[in-house]
């Protein structure tokens, strides 16, 4: 996998890669990145989903609520993990500990790793959809700084639920998408094989999405990390603790006219996001009230 | 009220396009008969028309396009579109099979007859005026790509402005893939604008209808402060299919149905077409008396048993 | 039923009263009161309690948020309604909608009608206990003006969990007690069969808990409320309308400052429940700094 | 800084009540050698003392006094502790079989060596200051009376003003009956003063232990920031006895236990009484440096891998 350094890897290449069971997951990040984390279990009304994890850490002399997905590194703990997909009870879990960090002021950190959250019986039952929205509402509100880093899949609305953020940054080698290049596939080539091609089209690597101005940073990747964990996780801490302190400094977490400043830009961010024209002829129309 | 007057003043002045501009894939066949697909009956096609497309036998609710909803939801001529003018881009420059996303973007404009999958405007319901957000199916399967998500948002930012409670209509297939991640994101856009239509205290009620799934499900339509459906609708996060594919499972009687969802304590209340109009009338009128009443003016008096018995 | 007119009700008779099959319950009081009432369904995690009801109402030209236990009319209906017992999500439901009312500014109405939460196997898995202490939570810190009416039984924390109220009244036939006279005759005397004689000690009708301070108003049942519901319901729609217009005249819901009074309010309110007092000679000692 | 001058002024100033001091119905027999209840084992009684009552065997937590877990988890010396002069009263004049209820109070004050259910005061863990309310179940079963619920509120309050996070370390078997609607009510008094220490976004911390239910478990206890619990204690809303009886259905495995509602989502950890200080030092800790961090000082600096690994 050290193809990195002589050509450049196309979309299906990172796909792998962003998937690479070697590849470092939150709580590897966690051990590396802080000498104290409490994690916080449980949604205080059905569950704990251990696909989705969260506690307080220490980051950098920073007190910051950490949301991670969690894959497993064996088969064995990817059961227990669930693959990283996470189930309602993980969603409402991550909503109870960003609202805990809005208590206590704490920014919000989130390490998105997922093929996307669980589709099955019970999670329907229990209001996947819900789960996710409340999330996505709870988050776009939030009177703290939040910094998200795609770490490895971010996979749908089950990574974006942790994702409204203030900053998203990406791994060289993670991909961020709509739905998995297989479904894009087999839903429009009616062809699962077609998956690579579905890659290239859909625009999931880190480059790509800078360029669509959807993220704000990569972080390089020289060795890609499953390869060389410790030196992509410090290189993912030093740019997540930098975002952090531009954003402390430039929104004090004391000055409720900075928290809503920060609110107001978070909005005007994701407010801003789409490709669309407005057609000049109906324009001209409406203005002198006729239709073109 | 300034707020107001450019909520109304958005409009493009122009009556609604009627069914009859809609030239491709019609839900009814134009025969005098149609076949109820859930309980197989025939039905006068005229009648149908007249129960608002609801099967007289089964109670089964064929799928409506956005603009027969409109018509059978709002008073007469109160209804003033907005943001005709937007249209969608292919900023990805997608391929697939079939070919560019631009072309087929151009190809479903042409067969369905409309500009996008959601049409926004003003109307008034039995006399309350409220901001409107209908998806239509028939538009690649109501899926939430940018300009879904934008016309969305400036619904939602011009209730927010005039203080006046938003019907989101819902229905989707799922994502446009197309559009890849930024249609992804729409699901955080539209949802970013409803915390700000929250945090000025106007209501969002939303409706969910066959088919509601994907990001339509897991965004807007499901925080909204009242969710009601139709009948029977299928309402989801992932699809039966996938589901079935990826457990092995069976799926249970009347999996994401409707009446599922409301068992499951998901939604507030399951609304038959024929009632909806009312009960979106009466839930304007108590929204619009607590705003009465939070400013500081209680009309009532005490009659005692003036109740409903 | 008609001893009222002529010799006191002693505490069992009001138990029995209270849980008379005829008295009628919210709906009726809702069908009654309320000229357009639309019922809010779930708690948008788990499921929906039929046994703890909420919705808003147009209550005498006021929109308020109702909440209410609900009883069955007959065993089907009572098997349906789980007897009134809520279950977590009927709490949750009702927390939900308390949000609601706060959200929309709307005055919250409790009638208060149960034997007690439900204790089961899935109600102790959905966390009983969290999801009452969660309504109490958010009714605590509601910023509108509440009003509880405890139309029949009063039974434990599953009535109070909807009765942290500004007003609290009770029908004159009402009871409300810390556990059921059946429960703690069983404990305290090893004997259920003592209830009528723990009924009696443990001060659990209307006219004892006004004279302890813990309720403000009775609302009289001159017939009582089995017999003649709509008189009954009648009065209490008057009683709650009056507290109503009081607390919306003295808190006006759209000034912040009001509504910071109308919390401080509640607070001391309950702040002050309680009987204790304070060694004297204790007092002293800590004051000179020794032990009594 | 005058809110914390008067955290500390209100303290009594004399040290805490030791173990020799509880004269009635010790857990653990002043014999050399203790029986464990889960394991069975013949356990050395001085190893016990050393372990703070875990069996050292099957890791059974047997149940402390309030002291006791006082003197376990605070620095030595800094427990001061408050309200020491309040007093049960007997406002409904309860009677039941066993006579008066303020006999019974003043019986139990003998037998147990307290004054009520609840012990308050400020201490450090660690060096860390915090306010502490640590439930005696060896008081009427740690039930919840008017006392409880004052000096609990009264800790809470000094918290807020003190800006000092609470630990509450919890018991209950239940309501205090012999109080009547004024015992239901501390569950709103205590709910309604962690709702404005809340608002003051000062950190509650609960430790559940052995056996925790009724009117504690649906209050101001499981609405901590953090709760946690200690292995193997019971805790529920209805007691298991209850619940069989009215379901008649046999209880599963584990009900109700620590680990248990971990699995439900009900609780934040299980610790165990070993780690129970370190654990609280840590939380503390990060709840100080948020503290800090959000009055706009970060002291660390980035140093790659100067992680715990
Ligand atoms: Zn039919
Ligand atoms: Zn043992």
């Amino acid at each position: 996998m050290t193809d990195a350094a002589s050509a450049p890897l196309n979309a299906w290449d990172r796909v792998k890669l962003a998937r690479h069971p070697e590849r470092p997951h939150t709580l590897a990040y966690l051990s590396e990145l802080s000498p104290r984390f409490v994690e916080l279990h449980g949604d205080r009304s059905f569950g704990d989903d251990l696909a989705l994890i969260g506690g307080i850490a220490d980051f950098d002399g920073i007190a910051v609520m950490v949301l991670g997905h969690q894959k497993g590194g064996n088969t064995k703990e990817n059961i227990a993990r669930n693959f990283g997909m996470a189930r309602p009870e993980g969603y409402r879990k991550a909503e109870r500990l960003m609202r805990h960090a809005e208590k206590f002021r704490m920014p919000v950190v989130s390490l998105i790793d997922t093929p996307g959250a669980e589709p099955g019986i019970g999670s329907e039952e229990r209001g996947q959809g819900t789960a996710i929205a409340e999330s996505l509402l709870t988050m776009a509100d939030l009177a703290v700084p939040t910094v998200a880093l795609v770490i490895g899949e971010g996979g749908s609305g089950g990574a974006l639920a942790i994702g409204v953020s203030d900053r998203i940054l990406m791994m060289e080698n993670a991909i961020y998408a709509v739905a998995s290049p297989e479904a894009c596939a087999a839903i429009l080539w009616k062809d699962a094989g077609k998956a690579p091609e579905a890659a290239e089209t859909m625009r999931i690597t880190a480059a790509d999405l800078l360029g669509l101005g959807l993220i704000d940073e990569i972080v390089p990747e020289p060795v890609s990390a499953d390869e060389a964990p410790r030196e992509a996780i410090a290189a993912a801490g030093a740019a997540i603790g930098r975002h952090l302190r531009e954003l402390l400094q430039e929104f004090p977490l004391d000055d409720p006219a900075a928290m809503r400043r920060l609110k107001d830009e978070r909005y005007q961010r994701f407010r801003r996001i789409g490709a669309w024209r407005e057609d000049a002829a109906v324009l001209a129309g409406i203005a002198n009230g006729v239709l073109p | 009220m300034p707020a107001m007057r450019e909520f109304l003043s958005r409009r493009g002045k122009f009556r609604p396009k009627g069914r009859e501009d809609e030239t491709g894939a019609p839900q009814i066949p134009d025969d005098l008969w149609t076949k109820c697909p859930s309980c197989g009956d025939i039905i006068y096609t005229k009648e149908l028309e007249r129960s608002g497309q609801v099967c007289p036998k089964c109670d089964h609710h064929f799928r409506l396009r956005a603009r027969e909803r409109i018509e059978l939801l709002t008073d007469e001529d109160s209804f003033y579109e907005w943001d005709i003018a937007l249209r969608g881009q292919d900023p990805l420059r997608f391929v697939d099979g079939g070919g560019s996303y631009a072309k087929k973007l151009e190809q479903t404009r042409e067969k369905s007859g409309e500009d996008e999958a959601l049409i926004t405007g003003s109307a008034t319901i039995a006399g309350h005026r409220c901001a409107l957000a209908v998806a239509d199916f028939g538009f690649l399967g109501a899926s939430m790509g940018s300009v879904f998500g934008e016309k969305l948002v400036r619904a939602i930012e011009r209730a927010a402005d005039a203080r006046v409670p938003i019907i989101t209509m819902n229905a989707s297939g799922g994502a446009r893939m197309h559009e890849g991640l930024l249609s992804l994101m729409q699901m955080a856009k539209t949802v970013a604008a409803l915390a700000r239509l929250g945090d000025a205290g106007v209501p969002h009620v939303a409706v969910l209808t066959d088919p509601c799934y994907g990001g339509v499900t897991a965004s807007y339509a499901t925080v909204a402060d009242i969710v009601m459906a139709e009948p029977g609708a299928l309402i989801g996060f992932a699809g039966p299919r996938v589901i079935e594919q990826i457990t092995k499972q069976k799926l249970p009687e009347g999996f994401q149905t409707a009446e599922f969802l409301l068992a499951h304590g998901m939604i507030d209340m399951i609304v038959p077409r024929a009632e909806l109009r009312e009960r979106l009338a009466d839930i304007l009128a108590l929204y619009q008396l607590a705003e009465t009443v939070s400013h500081g003016s209680i009309v009532g008096t005490r009659e005692v048993g003036a109740g409903r018995d």
